[in-house]
């Protein structure tokens, strides 16, 4: 298993910065009229905060600026500038940036991921969100003075199929593949930026339940197709084409409820594929109307095997108060992967009441889950995928650590892609940013080239910092920190006295 | 673009004296754009109008509206059924838009409220310049890019003339001679030589034209 | 052809040229023009009258030269390209001939907001050099501007004016060039104090060998106070008069500057006839017209040729 | 099966600007006047719509605006930027907070449920009702539709004392007098308030609301006026002088009234029921440490109604005040254990800001609640309080015209209902009856987080 | 006679940043005045346009407060500069219609000053009074 990941090259990360004209960073700098166009400012800068101007140079990438700490610098464009009319200052739009969830830091260092493949080297918190609870209260204590092995000894590959059937091993070089955001509820252009990505990346993306475009065909070995209760543009075809085949019972921004397209995004293309009419909103049925219980889960995963007898199957559930039993079932009825999606994901739209109220945290339902699976002595014998709520490395790090083999990501994609988060995604032309939309001009605002290096260098930013992670644990593989819930420590149920090792 | 400057209020007050209700009408386009005559400009102008009214005990009416572009039918239209609401149209817009919808309304009393000025360029914020007067036969071409009939105080062909010194023109010290500014762009571009030619007098008729000047393109008709 | 231009004969046999200039009043009085004439006549060889200068409304230069004429002065008349279209101007030249005036000096006026006709309507439909490409094609070719023959062409002595002073230094030369390109024969010059900056400006003249083909007058006035010296130095556009003449002017009793200012006066002239390619002096003795005798005489340029 | 209950919403647009999080804050000094502005650009049209008004010296560049950073980002002389609306921060209070509050204008000027995109913004738990999560059902239980499907989720409950068991004559018909039921096919009921601005206006925009929903308001005895005579069959009378004082007339007419919980409150109630017997008399009390026993008592003496309030922010009146959930989560199990819960009908409110309070709430076992402070919201309301100070009403709340406060009311019950029904769908549950006291269908933070949280980092 | 006794209405724009307890503190005064005393926060004083005076002049105050950042002081760096110079234009504007310009005031504030919202109106309102009863006012009073 590691010695496919060693073998496997990471492509090459590569500077992808914004589409728009200014970057959002944490600061601002501003140059006044006092300059006389010197250029100092623009030698001094090693992180290239100022491109030349005709009048004046101009501080259009302040998104990479330091910031205030960088006064210690002997480089500090503020105080070298000799005309001093450089002008830094906290971005004041930044607070009303992001929430809480995905706070601005958040926002900005998935941004700077994106755009470098590197972890941003300003004051931005890129490892936990503002929420107060569950991930957020949540830090690893690395045992003090261990540094641990080499970072390329490291493998981060997970196993997709662990139940020993006749199947095929699949196996990812990272352990997280994309979750499914379907063509109508994102852009072409954005799910294709996805799936080249996951190819390069040589791991998966899925459709979601919108079908399956004509022109994800050159990437079907890296997509998963999703069944879901909308069975919207699900053929036999379609299935045949992959390698894992997704059950969609149900989606933790809307648990209980069936997938929501507003009118305004079901244009001609969008209706065609899903064999709807074009302007009207589809509301997708829950759950399956053909399955009532246990048995025709099974028959329905059964059907799909028969389909096709190569492909793995996921089956996608959500967070309730027996999420436990629920993932037992799917694997009695024959499932290789269960994806938990957890009730804070989601990237569509959705009733504000479900998504904050309906169903449990990822962070609960895992540890009940993995601790479950181990009393039924049946955790090795299939791969947990979590989801719903993984915003960073250190989200995905401490998910494996509570239970799960992996984890599935939608809303990171997106925001790597320059999502804003305003939360408008669901009517009207859609993003206005171009990423979750079908409106046929906002579309055009995104290119697959730009979208494919963007979610590329983010992932692989997140997969330096889970060797990173590995490394102080001394562990040779992402598998060893399944379930290690030694590793973590809440902030409100630990005194710093009852700590062992560093804190991060 | 085409540059206006809204009238002294006090000659403004008198045109719309006689009037008891009154639309502000704006442009969107040009004199929006510089600061004279788009939504905001109106807004400020019919609340002084109504201001002033009050401290005259006056009672007058006035509305505000702004059209995308008064000089094109199409917008113009958006008045067709408020004009005969008001006594008087007070237009923000630059004398081709004035006139434009007294055409279409040649019952309507249409008043502007801005001086029309020139085309101007956006030199840097606040501040616009002059540098064409539409002489409809461009020869910048050779003069290094510096227009002497309007940049030149006396519009010379071969200047400059014996006024020229420091830089500045004769007319006012604040305003570069155009000619110099020719001299040195040319020097800078090794072309002085063109200097030397005597410009023949200007075909002024392109300027001034039988009265109005036009243009018909019938590749560009409906 | 009646009459012969007496600049032109007194330039064409190698004589050092005076002219000098008379300002038409601000009325329609005939007198003072001959008043002045009569001041004039005998030490000068051509007596320019200015076309409203400063954009100030005067008597018609036209008129005054003509006036002149019946003096029997020599006028040269002034014509700015400021005031008239083309087609006033050619017919003013038209006009000036059939009068009897053979030398006219082609301006293109000083912008009309200097006068008291600020809101004018400056025309400036032609400048000056084409102004003297207009005269020339007239005279030379018997053809208004478009080709249209005349039946019978002026008969004008061209002249142009040449300010050394102003800027940009280095293309004054070459605009001299094209004003004798043109078709520029005689060039009378901006008032000169500053001598260095004169012969600089000749040497380049003759650098280029302009001085074969036009005769150059070198303008002078004489400074009536140090108050006008000053005056002069900040307000006159074109106009430089260095410190030094200043100082100088300055440095005497207020009663003594006219003197003093005879005395520069004469000092220039006896230096530029020195210098080569300088074929005369225009005096332009602002409203002191009395002064022009008595400069011609101390500068021993008199008796007059002709 | 009945027919389904349908509340009609009309769009109903705000007499004033709603206050929202942003606004946009744009230098036109410095402007290039660009032609492809990206104040043209702005996918909202924000731009366009701008518009000064004059009561609030509110730009509408402050409501329109959709936080989508183009204009901000795109800019080429960077001049437009983006600010915390002042406005907005002062909205409310911790507990009633500019996000409720812009959610209830929302729905009050729509009629529809929030809906957004991009998964959840929001806190991972919080006090109060943010403290628990309700349940989903995923594979294996009855089919539903949720509000957009054919089948039918009742929202209706029943008022009133329930028997427990019938008595039959040998002839076979019934010897048991069946106590009056009131049935509201919404299980929320129009509360005093606990402050508005003076005015009638409001009063009838809650008589109005409550009527063409077929539901209650709550009117103190004091303030009954001939003008809102009409709406008796849809008021509670709350009774604060004396009881003698409400005539047979009146009371015959009343289908329900409220009495203060006090020493003869049982005496009260079998007063008013011998004058009319088929009124229902529901007991007010406070919340309180001591209110279980209390229930307990009064169930156990023949009450058919009892109605728990707390305070605005939904606390009970106490020391170390006990929050609604909570408490009525005891007493419901209280009554429970004594097998007494069956028998009485609990009413409960204060504190009830969003629609899933309600399900929450039932869950934790009361049958209906009480609102009070959201139904202002729907009139524009900005909990600012200032009426309370004897300070104007910013909004004019007391000019309100009752027509549109009584839509906006409708509107925003629509939406609460429809959330109502997404959440019992997602449950699988048919009716609210049946969701009352679901604890198990319930998830609740502290004991999510002792099984989990708790126990991490333990080494060995 | 100060501001308050000579019974002029009020309108005070300012910069947010000068009270994050704005909306409590100035209730007071809210309470003791009525409507002869009216509040409009901005999240910056860069905020304010030439259209919010006029608008507030037009709807009947007597005298217009702008209660800004100093310059440089400016979160939005340029909000002060931009504050003072579209107050001095809106002044230019109510001059040419013969309204006196002081109506129109702009104060730099600084924030360290610590001077909540009310404490800082009420020390206008003590100042004497520069101008008297509008006269665009007294026109509102008898139309409505």
């Amino acid at each position: 298993m590691a010695t496919e990941t060693n073998r496997f090259v990471f492509p090459e990360k590569r500077e992808t910065p914004s589409r728009f004209r200014n970057a959002i960073g944490k600061y601002r700098i501003t140059i006044a009229k006092a300059c006389n166009n010197c250029g100092l400012c623009i030698e001094l800068c090693p992180y290239g905060v100022f491109k030349k101007g005709l009048r004046k140079p101009k501080p259009s990438c302040d998104h990479l600026c330091l910031g205030f700490p960088c006064s210690k610098n002997t480089f500090y464009c503020v105080e070298r500038c000799p005309e001093k009319a450089i002008s830094l200052a906290v971005n004041p739009s930044f607070e009303i940036l992001g929430d809480k969830r995905w706070p601005a830091e958040l926002l900005a260092s998935t941004w700077h991921m994106a755009e470098t493949g590197k972890i941003p080297h300003q004051d931005l918190n890129y490892k936990t969100g503002n929420s107060s609870g569950g991930f957020d209260k949540l830090r690893f204590v690395f045992p003090e003075g261990k540094t641990g092995g080499k970072s390329d000894e490291i493998s981060t590959a997970i196993e997709l199929n662990r139940s020993g059937d006749s199947r095929p091993r699949i196996t990812i070089p990272i352990p997280l593949y994309l979750g499914g955001m379907s063509f109508g509820s994102v852009s072409i252009a954005t799910m294709l930026s996805r799936a080249r990505a996951a190819t390069a990346l040589n791991t998966f993306c899925c459709t979601g339940e919108g079908g399956y475009p004509d022109e994800l065909i050159p990437y079907d070995n890296h997509i998963i197709t999703q069944v879901a209760t909308g069975l919207f543009g699900v053929r036999e075809e379609t299935i045949k084409r992959v390698r894992i085949v997704e059950f969609k019972y149900a989606q933790g921004a809307k648990p209980g409820l069936g997938g929501h397209l507003l009118g305004d995004k079901v244009t001609q293309r969008v209706a065609q594929m899903r064999e709807a009419i074009a302007g009207s909103a589809l509301f997708s049925p829950f759950p399956f109307h053909s399955v009532y219980s246990v048995e025709d889960h099974k028959k329905h995963v059964d059907w799909i095997k028969e389909i096709n007898q190569k492909a793995l199957v996921s089956v996608k559930v959500s967070t309730p108060t027996d999420v436990d039993m629920v993932v037992v079932g799917s694997y009695y009825a024959g499932a290789h992967i269960v994806q938990l999606d957890g009730s804070y994901g989601g990237t569509g739209a959705a009733p504000d009441i479900s998504k904050k109220n309906i169903a449990m945290p990822i962070e609960y339902a895992l540890p009940k889950v993995h601790k479950f699976l181990l009393e039924e002595g049946i955790r090795d014998k299939i791969t947990i995928i979590a989801s719903g709520g993984i915003r960073t490395a250190y989200d995905m790090a401490k998910a494996i650590a509570m239970g799960a083999d992996g984890v599935c990501l939608g809303t990171a994609d997106l925001v790597a892609l320059e999502c804003i988060r305003c939360h408008h995604c669901e009517s009207g032309r859609g993003c206005a940013r171009g990423i979750a939309t079908t409106d046929f001009e906002l579309v055009k605002l995104m290119e697959l080239e730009w979208g494919t290096q963007r979610i590329i260098n983010m992932y692989e930013a997140w997969r330096d910092q889970l060797v990173y992670i590995l490394k102080r644990f001394d562990m040779k593989s992402v598998t060893e920190l399944t379930g290690r819930f030694d590793t973590l420590v809440h902030l409100d149920y630990m005194g710093k006295e009852e700590i062992e090792g560093e804190i991060e | 673009m085409i540059t206006g400057e809204r009238k002294p209020l006090s000659e403004i007050k008198e045109m719309v004296a006689p009037f008891k209700k009154i639309l502000v009408v704006g442009c969107g386009t040009c004199v929006a754009e510089c600061a004279s005559g788009g939504e905001k400009e109106v807004g400020l102008l019919a609340s002084a109008l109504r201001m002033d009214a009050r401290m005259e005990g006056r009672k007058v009416d006035i509305k505000e509206l702004t059209l995308d572009r008064q000089c094109v039918f199409e917008f113009i239209d958006q008045l067709t059924d408020l004009i005969d609401q008001y006594d008087a149209i007070l237009s923000l817009g630059c004398g081709a838009g004035v006139q434009a919808v007294a055409e279409i309304f040649p019952e309507a009393v249409i008043l502007p409220a801005l001086n029309t000025t020139f085309i101007g360029e956006t030199k840097e914020a606040g501040l616009w310049i002059e540098n064409c007067r539409a002489c409809g036969d461009c020869k910048l071409g050779v003069f290094a890019a510096v227009c002497p009939i309007t940049r030149c105080a006396k519009g010379l062909f071969n200047g400059p003339c014996g006024g020229s010194k420091d830089g500045k023109c004769e007319a006012d010290a604040n305003t570069p001679c155009a000619w110099q500014l020719i001299i040195d762009r040319l020097d800078k571009r090794g072309q002085l030589d063109l200097l030397q030619k005597i410009y023949p007098p200007a075909d002024w008729s392109r300027q001034q034209g039988k009265g109005p000047r036009k243009i018909h393109r019938e590749d560009q008709e409906i | 052809m009646k009459y012969e231009s007496r600049l032109k004969k007194v330039l064409a046999a190698g004589h050092f040229a005076v002219t000098a200039e008379c300002g038409p009043p601000k009325g329609a009085e005939p007198a003072v023009i001959r008043r002045k004439g009569r001041i004039l006549k005998g030490f000068v060889d051509s007596v320019n009258v200015t076309d409203n200068q400063t954009g100030v409304v005067r008597l018609s230069s036209l008129a005054a030269c003509a006036l002149l004429k019946k003096e029997g002065l020599d006028p040269v008349f002034q014509m700015v390209t400021r005031d008239r279209n083309r087609i006033a101007l050619q017919s003013d030249i038209l006009g000036a001939s059939a009068l009897g005036i053979r030398n006219i000096l082609c301006l293109s006026g000083d912008h009309q907001s200097f006068g008291n006709q600020a809101q004018a309507k400056g025309v400036f439909d032609i400048d000056s050099i084409q102004l003297i490409q207009t005269v020339r094609q007239m005279r030379d070719e018997g053809k208004v501007l478009g080709g249209e023959p005349l039946s019978e062409p002026p008969h004008l002595f061209i002249g142009a004016a040449a300010n050394p002073f102003a800027d940009p230094f280095a293309y004054r030369v070459i605009r001299l060039g094209k004003k004798v390109a043109a078709g520029a024969e005689f060039i009378q010059t901006q008032c000169i104090y500053n001598l260095a900056r004169f012969k600089e400006w000749m040497k380049r003249v003759r650098d280029r060998g302009i001085d074969e083909k036009v005769y150059i007058l070198g303008g002078i006035t004489p400074l009536k106070s140090a108050r006008m010296a000053e005056y002069m130095s900040k307000q006159v556009a074109g106009m430089d008069v260095p410190e030094e003449i200043i100082n100088r002017m300055k440095s005497v009793p207020a009663d003594k500057q006219r003197q003093e200012g005879l005395k520069i006066a004469i000092e220039t002239i006896e230096a530029l006839r020195q210098i080569k390619g300088v074929h005369g002096v225009h005096i332009m003795a602002i409203e002191w017209e009395e002064a022009v005798p008595q400069l011609v005489g101390l500068a021993g340029l008199y008796p007059r040729p002709y | 099966m009945p027919p389904k209950y349908n509340i009609h919403t009309t769009r109903m647009p705000g007499r004033f600007q709603p206050v929202t999080k942003s606004g946009v804050i744009a230098w036109e000094e410095g402007c290039l006047k660009c032609t492809r502005c990206v104040k043209k650009d702005c996918v909202y049209k924000v731009y366009e719509k701008r518009e000064l008004d004059t009561r609030q010296m509110l730009d509408s560049l402050d409501s329109v605006c959709m936080d989508c950073f183009r204009c901000v980002q795109n800019c080429p002389n960077r001049l437009i930027q983006k600010g915390l609306n002042p406005a907005y921060k002062v909205l409310g209070d911790q507990y009633w907070t500019p996000e409720i509050i812009s959610t209830l204008w929302l729905q009050a000027e729509s009629g529809r449920i929030p809906v957004s995109g991009a998964g959840y913004g929001g806190p991972f738990s919080g006090p109060g009702f943010d403290a628990m999560w309700t349940d989903m059902s995923e594979i294996v239980r009855p089919t539903r539709d949720g509000i957009h499907g054919r089948e039918y989720i009742s929202t209706t409950v029943d008022l009133g004392r329930k028997l427990m068991a019938l008595e039959f004559a040998p002839d076979g018909s019934l010897m048991t007098r069946t106590p009056p039921l009131v049935e509201i096919p919404l299980p929320v009921i129009f509360d005093l308030l606990p402050w508005s601005p003076p005015g009638e206006q409001i009063t009838l925009a809650l008589l109005e609301g409550a009527k063409s929903l077929g539901t209650f308001t709550i009117i103190r005895q004091s303030d009954l006026d001939s003008e809102i005579e009409q709406y008796l069959p849809n008021i509670i009378v709350f009774i604060d002088k004396k009881p003698e004082s409400l005539g047979p007339g009146l009371l015959n007419r009343l289908r329900m009234v409220e009495i203060p919980d006090g020493k003869n409150t049982i005496a009260i109630k079998t007063m008013l029921k011998e004058i009319n017997p088929e009124l229902i008399v529901i007991i007010r009390l406070p919340l309180s440490p001591e209110v279980s026993e209390r229930a307990l008592t009064l169930t156990s003496e023949g009450a058919e109604v009892l109605h728990f309030y707390a305070d605005e922010f939904g606390l009970e009146h106490a020391d170390k005040p006990l929050f609604i959930k909570e408490r009525i989560k005891e007493i419901h199990l209280c009554l429970v254990e004594k097998g007494l819960r069956d028998q009485v009908t609990f009413l409960a409110g204060g504190g009830i800001a969003m629609a899933e309070h309600m399900a929450k709430l039932i869950i934790c076992g009361t049958d209906a609640l009480t609102i009070d402070i959201p139904l202002l919201v729907a009139m524009e309301c900005r909990v600012c309080r200032r009426c309370k100070e004897g300070i104007d009403c910013p909004v004019e709340l007391d000019k309100v015209d009752p027509e549109w406060g009584s839509a906006r009311i409708r509107n925003l019950m629509a939406g609460w209902h429809n959330q109502l029904l997404e959440i019992l769908g997602a449950m699988g549950i048919r009716e609210v009856r049946r969701l009352r006291g679901e604890m198990g269908r319930a998830m609740f933070f502290e004991d999510l987080e002792k099984e989990v949280f708790a126990t991490m980092g333990k080494r060995g | 006679m100060n501001q308050k006794d000579a019974g002029l209405d009020i309108t005070i724009f300012f910069c947010q940043r000068f009270d994050k307890d704005q909306d409590t503190n100035r209730r007071a005064l809210e309470k003791e005045l009525g409507s002869k005393i009216k509040f409009f926060p901005l999240p910056c004083s860069g905020r304010i346009e030439p259209l919010h005076l006029m608008r507030a002049l037009e709807t009947g105050a007597d005298k217009v407060y702008l209660l800004a950042c100093q310059e440089g002081a400016c979160r939005y760096l340029e909000g002060s500069i931009r504050a003072r110079k579209r107050l001095a234009y809106t002044q230019g504007l109510i001059e040419e219609i013969g309204l006196e310009g002081e109506r129109l005031e702009l104060i730099n504030v600084t924030p360290e000053n610590h001077m909540t919202i009310d404490e800082l109106a009420r020390e206008l309102l003590a100042r004497e009074a520069t101008v008297s009863l509008s006269p665009i006012k007294a026109v509102i009073s008898n139309e409505y």
